[in-house]
């Protein structure tokens, strides 16, 4: 029995019940490897990809899922740098969010390139004008310090305290986390700026392709923006679905709401930049080179729709929604608005993937459509399953939420200024 | 003084044959196709393509337009991109190389190319029992998960390099370097030549008003001139239109 | 203390593995056909490497001679040396090409001309290829099995290193194929 | 006692250990080096690099070759520049010529004594044997001449061809009518069609925008069938415009030739004696003298032939076998001599297999666009493979006639006559025949060289004849290469891109609703085949485009209208 | 990645972008070697009693981080910034100072539980008696011994060992309960005992300051409140129905009341082990 590695006082289902929880997920990882194991041997002609589609589902769902595992840095920096310490009660989570989206994409990544073997090139011969580059080197980097910020939370699992030299580094590590958190924010700031640089650099990708801000295109900054904007949202809605799914109180009332104004704050700054970005994109960057904005949009199904739907819908909605105290404290408005906006800038990490290779560049091109392979879709299944698991396992050995202990019983009394009353006596 | 080679390809003599196809396949050691291949997951560093002016028949009127990499010589996109730079431009020639050694088979350079002009390894490469007896020495077969072009017949510019020493001589002939398109087209409309050299066919035709290179406005400084006299034609050269563009199936 | 100590056991026997006895199990030595001895051709026969490797019509480089170029001396034995004898008899009598490895084979994707270096930049035999010319016998070939490459083949530093110095080092195709 | 915390260190101290050592690092680059030679790979083959010359068999234009080999080994083939035909242009079929010996499905064995035997056993029971000859004029075909004037009953069949051994100069026209004819499309000598554009409007009437009309100065479009309508019409002063066009002469005049129309326009616009001429071919050896005479497959009596032997191993026109079956009796032996099962093979009892190009040692006769005689070997660059036989001589066994030299002695004929050039490709020199001798002669020939006869001084105004017309069909066939092999190479005109119809493809307006890749029938009254459907707006709804695979002609071959079936 | 390396440039975008590379990679590594350092001195500085303390400490929710002046009312709030260890305190030393807290009369019955005021309590619910021959006798007060009732395993320390305050003097095993009870004292274990007390020690010292931390005298009626406050707390948190707080008194063996519940949490509680 699995007990003395639970943390004291608090409640966990029997180990029974957390296998009977996990077999599907397994299954699921299982079946996901298996279809990954076909990519690596067979090469990737297991998959719908082809010459013209040279990124299909993996890429596009690498962008998103690095998108939503961005609260794990912009959470740290809100917490370590800005020090607000609220978020303190679900920096542990984020932390492993973080590390699981970061952990999953680099495992697809790997097996999108035809050539794993040699992905090491990137590092010895690097191009460092490619924006490849900078996504490669500060992701690897980013998932180190992950891993590092993870560390402390692995050992202060109730058994491994018990070991003195675990329990003390534990200690010192956790006085030292602010270092770390600084360097990821640091790092996936850039990550994240030229994932969005990596589309808007391409000049013979007028769809894609955007003016640039100093060194930059200007989706570097949007990626940015949207990235940190998402990122609480989805802290928000997966720390609900741990709600629900344990049937425990988590998080303090006040920490939802926090988030979501964040999130709020965020995405409206990012609605404003993507707005102004694409009146510059339609009126000057693309007709420059030749292109009409608006023939970019008589392809079906990619109707103007999707513009809408991306920045209206999916982008102004949930941020006026998460914005207005109002509707933010409701838990159904701000949990839907939280969800829209994930869905936001998954729609948009779309369009910049997919919707770029499939619209036509030469007059005599067609335009393509893709599907995925069952191989693509159960690769990427692999990373959901994996993310399930080590998540479920942090949650159960590990605290990821240093409130719950507090709150199986009402909130306990807010601490003020010591003051001094009486000297006297009763 | 470095030369630019470069291509004018006349549309207006452009039958279609394919023959440039074919022998490109021949002379880099293009595997033929895997069973599973289709015209998307296929290697032809040159393919043609049949284009059309849109109208319905019998006002319809097509033209065929072979279709390499366009040796981009300003910012090239693909050689921008590359992650560890298994693409370069040789200050020389102007020839975008694709090192299938260094290549990773990110596919990047791919997404970034605007003319398609490149192709990925989808398969093993695979040569029917005794065909690999006809492999060129010249050019190494790239092995499965990499990404390869056309890279104006470098094996021959190797060769025609090694004659040159052989003989004594300081630098080849022009003459003893044609890509095999160029060697190959029985109408003779591709022509090849060193556009900084202006005495060359080429530097003179690729000034023709005539001329024109695809998707100019990029700003990619492609070193493919296409030649048509019929007005038309000369519109492959821009952006697609919807409408026009998607019909077009063959080729 | 004790830590310390396993530790640096630990350390210590990776070390060793790491430094000698990996190289030793790395690389799958197998000797040539034929106990061949440059330096009694170059001193005895007095002959100059270009006599036995030479360039062909089309400009390209022979490498190692064939059996026929051999067998047009060694038709009947010159000398006493068993490794003569043993030459005649395995391969010149039954017309069997002796399968030599080469030291210097070039991976596939390098265009490797002798004539451009040999005879454009008028370079000597020894400056790649070392003493070999001159040694009594030849050195085992040793090959790295996992990547297939000759242990002694000049490593792509090497021709950077120079070309570089000789300001021709423009592009990867310049020497890749 | 070690406890599991002393292993930690251990391992601890292990890791670092290992990490500073060259290992791990020397692992890793192993790896990236053997993803560079990842078994499967082939090596091409090192050798010396020479250039060996002859000409093209693939189809009746014999086109001159240079081919790139290392050692024997054919790795490339080019055009020889400057060549008085074929000047210098090869089609996709010839540039790949060199791997037919390689391609997948080529007939590998054949089980030539039972089908000897069966020859025997139809001969010795009285009954007429025939050959049929895909390409007449070949020195083989002599051989087959002489065989079976050797044999009792025996006869020596050929496709028809209107201008029967005359010949078309393009050259001399300035504006050319086609009806429906791929002239720029593979017709004739690729390279000559080419050479002559220049000089020669080009009217093409089509029902499809094939290659040819894409092409032409004027492209008529038509409705399926309606071409020989067009034709008369032209001819009774219709269409003024296109006549106007034909003032310009020399005129010449293309089409399916048995049309009466054509060979009346031919008549009219003065085609004949000026852009038709007649041709001398190359000298024979006057004992060959008395061989079978030529017969059209058509003139052969219904049913009559007991034995009849195929040699398609050069293609040529191709005829439709229902029509062949008619003139075979009802226990008919048929061999085919074959590199390929999807030609007549698939009728014949016994499908013996050939040598393919470049394995074979053939000769190619004077292509329908060369008004002068011609003589060119194609040598055999590669050995034949060993399961493989020589119809000529098996045949010429067959009748006891000595063939072993034929094609020496032939040459040594052209030599004794005097007559034209030998055009060598080595140097791209000409050399009066006069000037040289036999064993020369012979010797450049098998280096690579061609005769070129002087034209006929006393030449005669060809007569052509009108047959009974085949009916007008509306499919459009492609020509691909006859009936022969392919290179697997030709993938990346069909799979790999769409530049060229497959067999079993065919092209159709969108229209018409089917969709791409769907499989379809293709029916006539003469059958259906399963098809691929290539959807391509440029076909007009009504007409099917597709390429001519032997299967195909055998549908399609005098069949009035064909449609596409869904299965 | 290395100057040498085939491609590298000395140029700006390979200065920068590996220069910012190198540092990030110095600054990870630094900050991982710098707390790897730091916890080796930790555990070279002080014992690995103290340090747990001082960790487990921490981990206490903020409501039993309370300062004893907050359990007597002095204070409304106050986090106790010394872990429990008032010797060094200067508010407690400023706040005794004014008036030491006075023994009203030897009170032995607090809610039903003999809390006799002879002796000095620790809040980890241990005392410690003064004997006449100078050594101290330490035991579990009665909440700790109603909550463990009959142990069902005791581990004290032998005889030699050397015990210092909130580092762990002996172990309690109840049902799946499994608690470590906190030293009251810095003292040498001279003597073990089963009955009344547990443990008998030579303390380091015997001066007033060795005593200061521990609570006594009317400091433990509130302490003891608030202990049964929490107590209660625990026992709902743990989903008891019953409750303490309607005055009703802590049976014997607590523990026996609840059989089915995780007794191991509520003792952690209550012996402030998270």
């Amino acid at each position: 029995m699995d007990k003395e590695f639970i943390t004291r006082g608090v409640k966990r289902c029997s180990g029974g019940k957390f296998l009977l929880w996990l077999t599907p997920w397994a299954l699921l990882l299982a079946f996901g490897l298996y279809s990954a194991a076909l990519v690596l041997i067979k090469g990737l002609n297991q998959t719908n990809m082809d010459n013209r589609f040279a990124f299909g589902l993996w890429i596009f769902l690498d962008l998103t899922v690095i998108a939503l595992g961005a609260g794990a840095f912009f959470t740290g920096f809100l917490l370590y740098i800005l020090k607000i310490d609220d978020l303190k009660a679900v920096i542990n989570s984020a932390v492993v969010i973080g590390l699981v989206c970061y952990s999953g994409a680099v495992c697809v990544l790997a097996v999108d390139v035809g050539q794993p073997l040699r992905a090491w090139f990137t590092f010895w011969y690097p191009n460092v004008h490619s924006m490849l580059t900078e996504v490669t080197f500060c992701i690897s980097c980013y998932l180190t310090v992950l891993a590092i910020e993870y560390l402390p939370i692995v050992l202060k699992n109730r058994r491994l305290r018990e070991v003195p030299s675990m329990l003390v580094f534990e200690h010192e590590l956790h006085k030292l986390i602010y270092v770390l958190a600084g360097v990821g924010t640091f790092l996936s700031f850039f990550h994240q700026g030229s994932l969005g640089g990596l589309y808007g650099v391409l000049r013979g990708r007028p769809f894609a392709f955007r003016e640039g801000l100093a060194l930059w295109p200007s989706t570097f900054f949007l990626f940015i923006i949207s990235a940190a904007a998402v990122g609480p949202s989805f802290i928000l809605l997966t720390t609900w679905l741990v709600e629900k799914i344990s049937r425990k109180k988590l998080v303090k009332p006040e920490v939802p709401g926090l988030l979501a104004r964040v999130s709020g704050l965020m995405l409206a700054v990012y609605v404003l930049a993507k707005t102004v970005d694409t009146l510059v994109w339609l009126n000057r960057t693309s007709p420059d080179r030749g292109f009409q904005g608006w023939q970019y949009y008589s392809w079906r199904p990619f109707g103007t729709w999707i513009l809408f739907a991306e920045i209206v819908a999916f982008g102004l909605v949930p941020a006026l929604i998460l914005l207005s105290p109002k509707l933010r404290a409701h838990a159904g408005w701000r949990l839907s608005a939280a969800a829209m906006a994930c869905c936001g800038v998954a729609l948009n990490r779309f369009v910049m993937t997919v919707q770029t290779l499939a619209l036509p560049t030469l007059s005599f091109d067609p335009f393509m459509s893709y599907y995925p392979s069952w191989q693509e879709v159960g690769t990427f299944l692999a990373v959901v399953a994996y993310g399930v698991l080590v998540y479920s396992f942090s949650f159960r050995y590990f605290q990821l939420f240093p409130q719950e202990r507090d709150l199986r019983v009402q909130a306990p009394p807010q601490r003020e200024e010591s003051e001094l009353v009486t000297a006297g006596r009763y | 003084m470095n030369a630019r080679y470069g291509m004018t390809i006349d549309i207006d003599r452009c039958n279609g044959c394919g023959a440039c196809m074919v022998a490109c396949a021949v002379e880099n050691n293009i595997p033929p196709a895997h069973a599973g291949a289709n015209d998307r997951k296929g290697l032809t560093w040159i393919r043609v393509y049949k284009v059309d002016n849109g109208k319905e028949y019998p006002e319809r009127r097509s033209a065929f337009v072979p279709v390499l990499c366009q040796q981009c010589g300003n910012e090239t996109p693909c050689a921008h991109v590359c992650p560890q730079q298994a693409v370069d431009v040789d200050p020389k020639t102007g020839v975008v190389g694709q090192m299938p050694e260094r290549c990773l088979g990110c596919r990047y350079c791919m997404a970034a190319c605007p003319y398609h002009a490149r192709y990925f390894n989808w398969w093993d490469p695979a040569w029917p029992k005794g065909m690999e007896k006809t492999l060129n020495p010249s050019v190494a077969p790239r092995m499965r998960g990499v990404v390869e072009k056309c890279n104006f017949c470098h094996g021959r510019w190797h060769e025609a390099r090694e004659r040159a020493a052989a003989n004594g001589l300081a630098a080849s002939e022009p003459v003893d370097y044609v890509p095999a398109c160029v060697e190959a087209c029985p109408a003779g409309a591709i022509r090849f030549g060193n556009l900084n050299d202006s005495t060359s066919e080429v530097a003179h035709k690729s000034k023709e008003p005539d001329s024109f290179r695809l998707l100019e406005k990029l700003g990619t400084d492609p070193k493919i001139y296409y030649h048509s006299k019929r007005d038309w034609v000369k519109t492959i050269a821009e952006a697609p239109r919807p409408g026009a563009g998607k019909e077009n199936v063959r080729g | 203390m004790r830590g310390t100590i396993l530790f640096l056991a630990g350390l210590t026997a990776a070390l060793g593995a790491g430094w000698i006895a990996f190289p030793k199990v790395l690389y799958r030595h197998s000797p040539q056909p034929v106990d061949f001895s440059h330096k009694v051709h170059a001193e005895k026969a007095g002959q100059k490497c270009e006599d036995c490797h030479a360039f062909r019509d089309d400009g390209s480089f022979a490498g190692i001679p064939s059996l026929e170029k051999c067998s047009g001396c060694h038709a009947a034995a010159m000398g006493t040396t068993a490794a003569e004898k043993n030459f005649i008899e395995h391969y010149v009598t039954p017309n069997r090409e002796p399968e030599w490895q080469d030291y210097a084979q070039q991976p596939e994707n390098v265009w490797f001309s002798h004539a451009t270096h040999v005879k454009r930049a008028s370079m000597k035999c020894e400056t790649c290829h070392g003493s070999i010319g001159s040694a009594g016998t030849l050195p085992a070939y040793r090959v790295d099995p996992v990547s297939g490459y000759s242990r002694d083949v000049m490593s792509m530093d090497a021709c950077v290193n120079c070309h570089w110095q000789k300001g021709t080092e423009h592009s990867c195709l310049d020497c890749h194929k | 006692m070690t406890t599991r915390r002393d292993l930690f260190k251990i391992a601890g101290g292990a890791a670092v250990g290992a990490l500073l050592t060259p290992a791990p690092w020397r692992m890793i680059t192993d790896g990236a080096l053997w993803s560079e030679n990842w078994p499967g790979i082939p090596r091409p083959a090192r050798g010396e690099i020479r250039a060996k010359f002859t000409n093209c068999t693939l189809c009746p234009a014999g086109c001159a070759m240079k081919a790139r080999c290392v050692g024997d080994q054919p790795i490339s083939i080019a055009g020889v520049a400057g060549h008085p035909l074929s000047h210098g242009a090869l089609c996709p079929y010839g540039i790949a010529g060199h791997h037919l010996p390689y391609h997948p499905e080529r007939l590998l064995s054949g089980a030539v004594e039972d089908a000897a035997a069966a020859i025997k056993k139809g001969i010795g029971e009285g009954g007429r044997i025939a050959v049929f000859d895909t390409r007449p004029g070949r020195t083989a075909s002599w051989t087959y001449r002489r065989a079976m004037a050797s044999l009792p009953g025996g006869l020596y069949l050929r496709p028809e061809a209107a201008l029967n051994g005359d010949a078309v100069d393009l050259s001399a026209a300035r504006t050319v009518l086609s009806f429906g004819v791929p002239l720029l499309d593979g017709w004739g000598t690729p390279g000559n069609v080419i050479q002559a554009r220049g000089n020669f409007r080009l009217i093409q009437v089509e029902a499809i925008e094939s290659r040819t009309a894409a092409m032409a100065d004027v492209w008529l479009p038509t409705n399926p069938g309606e071409e020989r309508a067009i034709a008369s019409l032209i001819l009774n002063g219709g269409m003024d415009h296109i006549a106007r066009e034909l003032e310009d002469g020399p005129v010449l005049v293309l089409g399916p030739e048995d049309w009466p129309e054509i060979v009346e326009l031919n008549r009219k616009y003065g085609a004949l004696g000026r852009t038709i001429v007649s041709r001398r071919d190359a000298p024979v050896p006057d004992t060959w003298k008395d061989a079978a005479p030529e017969m059209e497959w058509a003139d052969a009596a219904e049913g009559s032939i007991r034995v009849l032997l195929i040699d398609e191993t050069a293609p040529g026109a191709y005829v439709p076998w229902h029509s062949i079956e008619t003139r075979l009796s009802r226990d008919a032996v048929v061999v085919a001599f074959t590199a390929t099962r999807d030609g007549y093979a698939r009728h014949a009892q016994f499908a013996l297999a050939t040598a393919v190009f470049p394995e074979a040692l053939d000769d190619i006769p004077a292509a329908v666009d060369s008004p002068a005689g011609v003589f060119r070997l194609s040598t055999s660059m590669v050995p034949s493979a060993a399961w493989t036989i020589d119809p000529a001589m098996f045949i010429a066994q067959l009748a006891g006639i000595d063939a072993a030299s034929a094609l020496r002695d032939r040459a040594d004929a052209i030599c004794r006559s005097a007559r034209g050039n030998v055009f060598h490709y080595a140097d791209q020199k000409s050399t009066p025949m006069k000037a040289m001798k036999a064993d020369a002669f012979w010797k450049s020939l098998n280096e690579g060289a061609c005769w070129i006869d002087d034209l006929d001084p006393k030449a005669h105004a060809p007569q052509l004849v009108a047959r009974a017309a085949t009916r007008a069909s509306n499919v459009s066939l492609v020509e691909t290469c006859g009936a022969g092999l392919v290179s697997p190479l030709f993938s990346k005109l069909h799979e790999e891109s769409h530049v060229r119809l497959a067999r079993h493809e065919i092209a159709l307006n969108p229209a018409v609703g089917f969709c791409d890749g769907e499989r379809v029938a293709l029916q006539t009254d003469c059958g259906r085949i399963a098809m691929t459907v290539l959807l391509d707006p440029s076909i007009p709804p009504g007409s099917i485009q597709t390429a001519t695979g032997a299967d195909v002609l055998d549908l399609c071959g005098g069949a009035t209208g064909a449609k596409v079936v869904r299965i | 990645m290395l100057p040498w390396n085939y491609g590298f440039e000395w140029n700006t975008g390979h200065v920068v972008f590996l220069g910012a590379f190198y540092t990030v990679l110095v600054i990870v590594a630094t900050t991982v070697g710098n707390a790897m350092w730091r916890s080796r001195r930790a555990l070279r500085q002080h014992t690995i009693d103290e340090l747990r303390w001082s960790s487990d400490f921490h981990e206490l929710s903020a409501a039993d981080r309370a300062c004893r002046h907050v359990i007597t009312g002095e204070f409304r709030s106050r986090e106790c910034p010394n872990a429990f260890d008032c010797r060094k305190c200067e508010t407690h030393a400023r706040l005794i100072a004014n008036q030491a807290p006075p023994f009203t009369g030897d009170e032995e019955e607090i809610f039903g539980m003999a809390f006799p005021l002879d002796r000095f309590y620790h809040r980890g619910h241990t005392w410690v008696r003064r004997e006449p021959d100078g050594t101290v006798t330490i035991g579990l007060d009665e909440l700790g011994r109603r909550l463990i009732g009959a142990p069902d395993a005791l581990q004290l320390p032998a005889p030699g060992t050397h015990l210092s305050v909130n580092g762990a003097a002996f172990r309690l095993k109840k049902r799946d309960a499994d608690v470590r009870v906190l030293s009251p004292l810095d003292g040498e274990v001279i003597e073990t005992g089963t009955g009344e007390w547990l443990l008998r020690l030579r303390p380091d010292r015997l001066d007033e300051q060795a005593f200061r931390h521990l609570l006594c005298g009317s400091e433990v009626r509130p302490w003891l409140m608030r202990e049964l406050e929490r107590l209660q707390l625990a026992l709902t948190a743990e989903g008891a129905t019953a409750s303490l707080a309607d005055g009703g008194i802590p049976v014997t063996d607590i523990a026996a009341g609840y059989p089915k519940m995780n007794w191991d949490a509520v003792c952690g509680e209550m012996f402030l082990e998270p």
